[in-house]
C-alpha cells in the first residue's frame, strides 16, 4: 500500500507493524508526533501494547529496560535533549544486552534552544555500544524500523539500535512510502525470543557487581557483536531487497561510484540532497559519485576503505566534536587515512540545498575544507 | 497477624553474601521476600543492597532480580510490570527494593512517575537514613542534627518525609514499619502484595557502621527508634491512617514513650549533639505526634 | 552473548564464617523455641531444626542473634584461630 | 514539468500546511512519483505568518532543502503581504496564486496571476473553525488549473481522504467551486 | 610544603586552595572522599564557600551552571554514573561557555557494576565541547586543579574543564605532593572576573530560542575557543613551571621520545606505569620513548603529529567505543595516518603492569594489537 | 490587599513577544514580576515560557533570565542563591518559573531537593495542566477525563497534587493561585518575598489552544475554575493552612460552588466525557473539599 | 567570546499587532477605569493613560480585555487589511 | 635499595591500609623520594580479607600498578591464611611479618621471618576500638628493623601526625615497643 506522511507518522506505523509489547517514551519537539501517534494506536485498540506514560526520557529508558529485560519487544522515540538525558541508561541498555529499538529525530542541543536539525546528540552517543542507523527518506524510515529489530534481536548481535532521522527536514516532511501488510511484516519479522530475561522460574539476577577479573571480556564481547552486527545488517538489508525490492546497500549506500573519481561522503537529510549535486556535477562532466554513511555503529571500516581505495573523498558532517572536528570525518580518516577533505555544514537547522554541496565540491577542488558557509565562503 | 514461628522457611537472602555483619537490609529482605513469596520480580538500584548481592558470576539473590541506575528503580519496575501485563502474568509480584537515597533524593522523580501512572507494583524504601553505600553521605532521609561525611557538624536541616509524599500521591497503600517488629512487615508486605495499584512501604533499617552502633544491636535500634517515637509505623489504606505498635499509643497520647536520648545516645553519629539540639528534636518529634494524631482522628 | 547474569549461589561470597571475631553458642537448655534468633539472623545463617542452628559456615558473628534472644540462651564467645 | 516546486503563505491557524500536504497527497494520486510537503518550522502562533513547501515530480525526489526559486507562491492571506516579500525567488516564468476577492488584473506583479475567493466560498460553503473561515481546500482547488500534472479529481479524493466523508464532501466541493472561480491573468 | 596524600585529598586540597564561592556535589564511589573533604573545609570555616548538597548529579552539574552564570567560580566532581547522568548539563555548560572545573575520578560503566577504573565514562563525553585533561599522579591532579582555573577563565577559551584521573590507581592512593602557599596559589589565580553574569543591573536573558541564522556560529566559536584553548594550557603550563618548578609538557608529556623510533601513547596512570616500561625496553637497547596524552580536549593535533614525523607509534587505550576501537586511537590515526599499533587494556579495572606494556611492546614488533589479554596473548 | 489599579506600572514582559493571542503565561508572569520587581533573577526550564522569550538576540523578558534544561529550574536556582549568597546580595529574589510538565514530572526530583536542602527561592509552577509547548501532551497535572495527544480518550488518572506534596516537605510557604485574581497573586507574590527560605506557588493557568476554548476566554477560564471548586486558592504558611476567595466558603461548605460542568463544558478537551465521568469529577472533587476542610480547621 | 545572550527588546518578534484578526475598540464614554483590561491584557499592550491605551503595534487581539471589561467598554471589530 | 615493595594482610576493620598509608609517610620522612601505598578496593566489611601495598624508592615513582612481586609481606591476622596464600610472589630474599605471639623459629616458611605480638601489645597500650585491639600502629613499628630504608624515629613522627598529640603517642609508644620486640630469624 501507498501512503504519503511524514516520516514521523511512517515511524510509528513501522514500530506499530513491528508489534512492541511495551512503548514508552516521553514528548519533545520534533518527535511529539510519533509518541502520539502511538498513544492513538494503542488506545483505539489497533496495537496491542502497553504505553507506559513516564515522566522523562530517563524513565522512559529504564522502563524500556525493565521491560526488555522482562521478556518483550519494545519501542522508544526521542530526540536532541531527550536523548542526552537517556545517556547513562543508554550505556545500561547497551551493556546489559537489550535489543531495544529506538527512533530518535535529530535535534540541536542547547543553549540557545534549538529545535532544529543536526547530528550532534546522536553522534555525541557514539561510545554507547548501540547501533547508529541514519535515514534519508521516509520510506527508508519504514524499512529501516522493522529491519532494525531483526538487527538489534539477532543471536549474534543482541544490542539496542537507534535509528535516526532529520529533525523537520525528515520528520515533517510528507512523502510517500510503500507499506507491507502486516502479513508479510510479521513473516519478516517473528516473535520476539529473548536470550536472556527476568523470569521467576529461572531466579537469575542480572547486573550485580562484575570485578576486573572478568568485566573486560563482557566489553570485548559486546565489541564483538557490534563487528558482528555488520554482517547481519547487510543479510536482512539483502532479505529485505528479495522480499519488497528495496536495498539500501546495507552499511552505506552508493551512488554513481563506479566510475568515481571523487566520492561525497554523507549521511541522512545531506545524503539524500547531495544525490542532486552529484547529478548536476556529473552534468559538468565531473566524476563524482556519492556515498551515504547509512550506519555509523558499527563503522564500516571495510567498506569505506573499498571505496577510498579508487577515490578521493569529500566528507560532510552534520556535527562537531568541539575541539576535534566532524566525528565521521575523524572515523573515516582513522580508517582510510588523513588525506580527505571535510566539511562541517547545516548545523542547528541551516539548510544545506544542492547547490551549496556542489560549492563544498569546488572549494575541495580548490583544496579548501572546514565549516562551510562559516569559515570558508 | 502471623507467629513468628509460623513465618515461610523458605529464604531468598542466600547465606554467604556480602552484606556487613548486622546488617540491616538482609533483615528486612528476608521477612519481606518471605511475605511475597517465589513468584516475585525485584529491581535494585545502586546501594548497599547491590553490593549485598555478592559478585558476578553468583548471587546472594533467590529471586530474580534486576539491577538497574541509582535513579531508575521505579521506572523499571514500570516495565517490568508493563512487560509482565503484556504477558498476562499477573499473578507475578513487581517489588522495587531501594535505599533511602535512592527514594528521597535521586530516585524520587521516578517514583512519583510510578505512582501517579498507578504501576501496579510494591515499592519497598529501606531506610537507614544515609547513603550508606558510599561511606555515610547524607541523604534527604538523614535526621536533624546526625553526622555524616558531608554534615560533619550535624545535618541542618529536618528530613524529608517520603511516606507522606506517598501519601500526598493517593496511592492505595503506604505503610512504614521497622525491622524489629517482623509479623508486622510481614503483615505488611503480604497486604501490599494482595492490593492492585501502587504501594509505598517504608522499613526503618539502622546501619551500625553509618549510625555507629555496635553490629548486635541492629534489631535493638530498630526497637528503640520505635519505642522513642523517633519511628512511627502506620497504615494508609485508601485514605484512612492506622498506628500499628507502640506507634498507636504514642501518637494516641496514651502510651509515654522511651526518652529519645536512649536511642540518640547509643549512636555514635549523634555524639556531638548540644542540649538545645536535642530539645529541638524533642520538639520536633511531638510536633510530628501531634500532626499524625489530628490527621488519623480525621482521615 | 555476555552479560552479567549472576546464578543464586550459597557462599557467594565464599565461607564468610571466616569474618567472624565472636561465636554464637547455643545453650539448648536455656532456648524457649521463640525463633527470635531466627527471624533477626542478618545471615539466613540459623535453621529452624529442633533447636535453633548455627551454620557457623556462613554466621558471620554479628551478635544479634544473642542480643535478641529473650532468655540470653547463646553466648558470644571470642573465637580462637 | 520534471519537478514543481509551491510555496505556501499563511498565517498561523489558516492551515498553510495542510494545504501544502492536500497538493502533495493529489499529487501522488494524479500519478507523479515524487511528491514532498513540508512546512518551515517554527513555533506555530494563531495569526502569525507561517511558510510551507510542496515539490511534485515524476521521478522520485532527493532534495531535502527547503525551495528558494519556487515556480508556484500561493497566498493564503494578502495580509501578510505587508510584512513579507512572498514572491522572493520566484521564478520569471513563475505563477502567484492569491486568495482574494479581486480579480488577478487588478494586482501588479511581473508574473502570472491567478486570484479565487476562497475566503468567500468557505464562508459560502460553511467550512469554518470557531467562526474563521478555512480557506486551505478552496484555494487547492484552483491548483490543477495552474499545474499540468495535477488533476481536480485528485484533489477531491485527498480531500474526501483526509477528512473523511461528511466533511470531506464540503470541502471537496469548496475546492471544486474555487476551481472553477479561479481567474487566471 | 610536602604532603603524603590520596589523589582524592590533594585534588580537595587543591580545590579549596583555588577559592571557588559555590561548591555542589554528589557522591559516588571512588569520588566521595573528594566531596567529603571540601564538606569538612566549609564547615569548618577553612574554606568560606558555599556547599549545595544536591539530591542528584544532574542537579550538580544545574546548580554549577546557575552559580557560575551569577558570576562565581565553581568546583564539582563526580565519576562513572555521575557523569553520564550530568550528560545533558555537560553539553549545557560548554554552550552555556561556563568555566566550570569538575574533577572526574575514571570509573568502569555497568551494568554490571563495577567501581575499577576505566576512562569510558569520560572519553564518551568528549563531543561536549568540555576541555580534557588527564592525570598521572598525584602532583599532577593538585597542579592541574589550579591550572584549569586558569585555562578554563582565559577570556580565549571560556570553556568548563573536566580533570580525570583513574579510580583508586590515583584516588586512593597516597603519594607525595608538593604543596605551594596560599599567597602563592593567589597570584597565580586571581579571583574569578566573568565574560557574562546575571546581574539585575543588566537584565539580559541568557539560552532562549536561537534559529538557524544565528546557530552555527556559537558552534564554531565553541570549537575555536577549544582550539584556542591549546596555546593557553601551554602557556600556563609555561608559567606554572617557571613559578613551581613543575611542568608536563603542556598538552603532551614526551619521555625519552628524542631519539625514539617507536613511542609508546598512552595517558592516566598508564601514562605513568609506562615510564618503567620505557626504562626497561631501553635497558634492552629498544629506542622507545613515550608520549602521555595529557589533554585529550582540545585533541593536539599537531604536537601529535610531530611524534609520529620520527617514529612509530603504539597507542593504549583504557576505553572502547564498541563497534569502532579505542577513542585515543580512532583521534590519534585521524591526526597521523593509519600505520599505528593499537592496543586496548585495563578496562573495569584490570591491572595494566610495566610489564604488560613492555609485552604489547613485543607483540607490536610482531605486528600484533588489539584488546590485550583478551583477543591477543 | 492592594487595588488593581495600585498595582506597579512597571512590565517585565514587554510588548512583541511569541506568546499565543490569550496566554495566560504571560498575565501570570506579569503580575508576578510586578510584585517581585527588578531585582529578580529568573530561571525558566524548556516550557512556553521559553517560548515567549522570543528568538535569539532578542528577549521579551526584562528582569536577568537564565534558560535551563527541561529538569533543571530548581538546582539551577539552587546555585543561582548561592553565589548570590556568596556575593553579599541577598537582597536579590531567585524566581524559578517553570510550567506543570517541568514541576509535576520531569523537574519534581530538583524540585524537591531544593525544597529539602532550604533554598532561598520562590518556585511558581504556573499550570496549564499539560505539556503545551510540545502540542499539548499530558502531565502528571492533568486532570481526570481531559483528553492530549497522548489520551485520546480522556486521561485515565486523577492528577497528582503537588502542592500537597510541598506541603509534605515542611516549607515555610505555599500558596496556590489564579490568574484571575490578580490582586490575591500579588499580595501571594509580594509575601513569598519576605520570607526566608523556600516558597512554593502554583498558578492555574488556562490555555486556549491547549483546553480548546476561545482565546478570549482565558481569564474566564480561570475564574470559573475557583468559583467551581475545580482549582482551590489558598496559604500554608508555617503549617497553617487558609483559603482564599471563593475557595474559602466552597471549601468551609457555606458557599455553593458553581457546577463544575460550566466550566468542563466550554473546553474541548473535555468534550468526550461521559456522564459517568462527570460524576467521578464531582465525587472526586467533593473528596477534595472534604479533605482540605478538615486539613484546614487542624492545621 | 559566542553564547546565546539576548537583550530585553519590544517587539522581539516584530510588531505583533499583524496577527490580529480582530480589534479592541475602547469606548470611553462606556470606561470606569476599573483597569481590568490593563491587569489581564497578556500583551502588556494596554497602557494606564488617562483612559486605557491600546498599543495596536503589538496587540494580538485576543479579546481578553473585551471579555473581562465590567462594563463592555471594549469592542472586537473584524480587523480589515 | 632502590624500590621496596610491601604487601599487608588484615581484616576489615584492622586497618591494614592505613598501616600501608602510616608506612609510607614514615618512609617519606626517613629521606626516601618515592613512596606510595594503596588499598586493593573492593567493598571493605567489617571482619572480611583485605590487603594494601606500599611501594618505597629513592627516586620518584611511575608505578601505578598493584604489587605481585613484594620483598616484604605484613600480616595483621594470620586467620587469613586459611583462606589466602600470603607468599604468593614473595620474593626468595623476601621477608615475612607476621603478627603473633610466636616466634619466627615456629613458622615454618623458606623466607625470613619476623614476628611481633602487635595484639598483645596494642592491648597492653589500650588502643582498642569497640574493644576489638588495633594492630596496624604496633605492627609498622616492627618495620624499621627489617628495612634499611626507614627509621623508627620517622615511624613515631608519621604515627604522631595523624593521631594528634595524645592518641598518637600511645599508638607511636605501642610502635615502639614493636620495634623492640620484634624477633627475626
Ligand atoms: C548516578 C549515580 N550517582 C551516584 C552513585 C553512587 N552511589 C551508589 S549507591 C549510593 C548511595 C545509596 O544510598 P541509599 O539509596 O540510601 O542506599 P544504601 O547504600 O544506604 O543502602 C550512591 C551515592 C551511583 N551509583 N549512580
Ligand atoms: C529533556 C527534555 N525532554 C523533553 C523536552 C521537550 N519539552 C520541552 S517543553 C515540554 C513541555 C513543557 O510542559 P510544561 O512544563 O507544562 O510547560 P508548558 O509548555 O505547558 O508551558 C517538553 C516536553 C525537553 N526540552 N527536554
Ligand atoms: S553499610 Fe550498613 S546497610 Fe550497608 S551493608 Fe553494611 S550494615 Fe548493611
Ligand atoms: S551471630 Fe549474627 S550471623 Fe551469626 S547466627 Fe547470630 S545473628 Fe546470625
Ligand atoms: S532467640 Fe533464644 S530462645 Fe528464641 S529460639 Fe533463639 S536461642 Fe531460642
Ligand atoms: S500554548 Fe498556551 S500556554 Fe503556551 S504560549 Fe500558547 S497560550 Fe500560552
Ligand atoms: S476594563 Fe473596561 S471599564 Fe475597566 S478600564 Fe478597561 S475598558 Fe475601562
Ligand atoms: S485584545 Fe488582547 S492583546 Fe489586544 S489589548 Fe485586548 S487583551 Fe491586549
Ligand atoms: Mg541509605
Ligand atoms: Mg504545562
Amino acid at each position: 500500500m501507498k501512503v504519503i506522511d511524514t516520516a514521523n507518522n511512517i515511524a510509528a506505523l513501522a514500530a506499530k507493524m513491528a508489534r512492541p509489547k511495551v512503548i514508552s517514551a516521553y514528548p519533545i519537539t520534533p518527535q511529539t508526533t510519533i509518541v502520539e501517534k502511538l498513544a492513538q494506536y494503542v488506545e483505539s485498540g489497533e496495537l496491542k501494547s502497553e504505553f507506559i506514560r513516564v515522566e522523562s526520557e530517563h524513565s522512559a529508558m529504564a522502563s524500556c529496560i525493565g521491560a526488555e529485560a522482562t521478556g518483550v519487544r519494545t519501542f522508544t522515540a526521542t530526540s536532541s535533549h531527550g536523548l542526552l538525558l537517556m545517556h547513562e541508561m543508554l550505556h545500561w541498555a547497551a551493556l546489559a544486552r537489550l535489543p531495544i529499538v529506538m527512533v530518535n529525530i535529530n535535534r540541536a542541543i542547547g543553549p540557545g534552544w534549538s529545535i532544529w536539525s543536526d547530528c550532534n546528540d546522536s553522534v555525541a552517543q557514539r561510545d554507547t555500544g548501540w547501533l547508529q542507523f541514519y535515514c534519508s527518506s521516509n520510506q527508508e524510515v519504514f524499512d529501516t524500523v522493522i529491519q532494525a529489530y531483526r538487527v538489534a534481536e539477532h543471536k549474534d548481535v543482541q544490542l539496542p539500535v537507534m535509528i535516526n532521522y532529520d529533525g523537520f527536514i525528515l520528520s515533517h516532511t510528507s512523502m510517500p512510502a510503500e507499506i507491507p501488510s502486516q502479513e508479510e511484516i510479521d513473516s519478516f519479522l517473528p516473535e520476539y525470543s529473548p536470550e536472556w530475561k527476568l523470569d521467576t522460574d529461572n531466579p537469575i539476577t542480572h547486573g550485580n557487581i562484575i570485578g576486573p577479573e572478568y568485566y573486560m571480556e563482557v566489553r570485548y564481547d559486546m565489541h564483538m557483536s557490534q563487528q558482528k552486527a555488520k554482517k547481519v545488517i547487510k543479510d536482512v538489508d539483502r532479505e529485505w531487497a528479495e522480499k519488497f525490492g528495496r536495498s539500501y546497500g546495507g552499511l552505506i549506500e552508493k551512488y554513481r561510484c563506479d566510475d568515481a573519481d571523487t566520492v561525497i561522503v554523507s549521511y541522512g537529510a545531506m545524503g539524500a540532497e547531495a544525490h542532486a549535486s552529484v547529478d548536476e556535477l556529473r552534468k559538468r562532466g565531473e566524476k563524482v559519485g556519492l556515498a551515504r554513511l547509512r550506519v555509523f555503529r558499527p563503522f564500516p571500516k571495510e567498506e569505506m576503505k573499498e571505496i577510498a581505495e579508487n577515490s578521493e573523498l569529500i566528507v560532510i558532517d552534520r556535527n562537531i566534536s568541539p575541539g576535534m572536528e566532524g566525528a565521521m570525518a575523524t572515523e573515516i580518516k582513522a580508517t582510510v587515512g588523513t588525506n580527505i577533505k571535510q566539511f562541517i555544514a547545516g548545523l542547528g537547522g541551516r539548510d544545506v540545498t544542492y547547490r551549496d554541496i556542489v560549492r563544498m565540491y569546488e572549494l575541495a577542488k580548490e583544496n579548501k575544507d572546514g565549516w562551510y558557509s562559516v569559515e570558508v565562503e | 497477624m502471623v507467629a513468628i514461628k509460623d513465618l515461610p522457611e523458605e529464604e531468598y537472602v542466600l547465606e554467604g553474601n556480602a552484606a556487613c555483619p548486622g546488617c540491616p537490609i538482609t533483615i528486612a529482605l528476608r521477612t519481606v521476600l518471605k511475605a511475597l513469596g517465589k513468584d516475585t520480580i525485584m529491581t535494585v538500584p545502586a546501594s548497599c543492597s547491590a553490593v549485598i548481592q555478592s559478585l558476578y558470576p553468583k548471587t546472594s539473590f533467590a529471586v530474580p532480580t534486576l539491577n538497574i541506575a541509582f535513579e531508575a528503580a521505579a521506572a523499571s519496575a514500570s516495565g517490568i510490570e508493563a512487560a509482565l501485563h503484556a504477558q498476562g502474568k499477573d499473578d507475578v509480584t513487581v517489588l522495587a527494593w531501594a535505599g533511602d537515597g535512592g527514594s528521597y533524593d535521586i530516585g524520587l522523580q521516578a517514583l512519583s512517575g510510578a505512582l501517579e501512572r498507578g504501576t501496579n507494583f510494591i515499592y519497598v524504601c529501606y531506610n537507614n537514613q544515609m547513603y550508606s553505600n558510599t561511606g555515610v553521605q547524607r541523604s534527604g532521609a538523614t535526621p536533624y542534627g546526625a553526622w555524616t561525611t558531608t554534615t560533619w557538624t550535624g545535618k541542618k536541616e529536618r528530613q524529608k518525609n517520603l511516606a507522606e509524599i506517598a501519601m500526598a500521591h493517593n496511592i492505595p497503600y503506604v505503610a512504614t514499619a521497622s525491622i524489629a517488629y517482623p509479623t508486622d512487615l510481614y503483615r505488611k508486605a503480604k497486604k501490599a502484595k494482595e492490593i492492585k495499584g501502587p504501594k509505598y512501604m517504608e522499613i526503618i533499617a539502622p546501619c551500625p557502621p553509618g549510625w555507629r552502633f555496635d553490629m548486635s544491636k541492629t534489631v535493638e535500634m530498630a526497637k528503640l527508634a520505635v519505642e522513642t517515637g523517633a519511628w512511627l509505623m502506620y497504615e494508609f489504606e485508601n485514605g484512612k491512617l492506622t498506628f500499628n505498635g507502640p506507634s498507636k499509643g504514642i501518637v494516641e497520647g496514651s502510651r509515654e514513650p522511651k526518652p529519645v536520648e536512649d536511642w540518640l545516645k547509643m549512636q555514635g553519629r549523634f555524639r556531638n549533639l548540644t542540649e538545645e539540639d536535642i530539645q529541638k528534636i524533642k520538639r520536633d518529634l511531638k510536633e510530628g505526634w501531634e500532626f499524625y494524631r489530628k490527621k488519623s482522628q480525621l482521615f | 552473548m555476555k552479560t552479567t547474569i549472576s546464578y543464586p549461589t550459597k557462599e557467594a561470597m565464599g565461607k564468610t564464617g571466616s569474618w567472624r571475631v565472636f561465636r554464637p553458642v547455643l545453650h539448648e537448655d536455656k532456648c524457649i523455641k521463640c525463633w527470635m534468633c531466627w527471624v533477626f539472623c542478618p545471615e539466613s545463617a540459623i535453621r529452624k531444626e529442633e533447636f535453633p542452628k548455627i551454620d557457623y559456615d556462613f554466621c558471620k558473628g554479628c551478635g544479634v542473634c544473642a542480643n535478641e534472644c529473650p532468655v540470653n540462651a547463646i553466648e558470644m564467645r571470642r573465637e580462637e584461630k | 514539468m520534471p519537478l514543481t516546486e509551491v510555496v505556501f503563505y499563511g498565517r498561523g491557524g489558516q492551515g498553510a500546511v495542510t494545504a501544502a500536504n492536500l497538493l502533495a497527497s493529489a499529487a501522488l494520486k494524479s500519478g507523479n512519483e515524487g511528491v514532498q510537503a513540508f512546512p518551515l518550522f517554527g513555533a506555530e502562533r494563531r495569526g502569525a505568518p507561517v511558510k510551507a513547501f510542496a515539490r511534485i515530480s515524476d521521478t522520485k525526489i532527493y532534495l531535502r532543502s527547503q525551495i528558494y526559486f519556487p515556480d508556484i507562491v500561493v497566498i493564503l492571506d494578502t495580509g501578510i503581504m505587508d510584512t513579507v516579500n512572498v514572491t522572493s525567488g520566484l521564478k520569471e516564468e513563475g505563477t502567484v496564486l492569491m486568495n482574494t476577492p479581486r480579480s488577478p488584473e487588478e494586482i501588479d506583479m511581473p508574473f502570472r496571476v491567478a486570484t479565487v475567493d476562497a475566503t468567500g466560498i468557505a464562508i459560502e460553503n460553511k467550512i469554518l473553525v470557531g467562526g474563521i473561515p478555512v480557506v486551505n481546500t478552496p484555494i487547492i482547488g484552483a491548483l490543477p488549473k495552474l499545474m499540468d500534472n495535477l488533476t481536480i479529481g485528485a484533489v477531491r479524493e485527498a480531500i474526501i481522504e483526509r477528512w473523511g466523508k461528511n466533511a470531506g464532501e464540503k470541502n471537496a466541493d469548496a475546492a471544486e467551486k474555487a476551481y472553477e472561480g479561479v481567474r487566471i491573468k
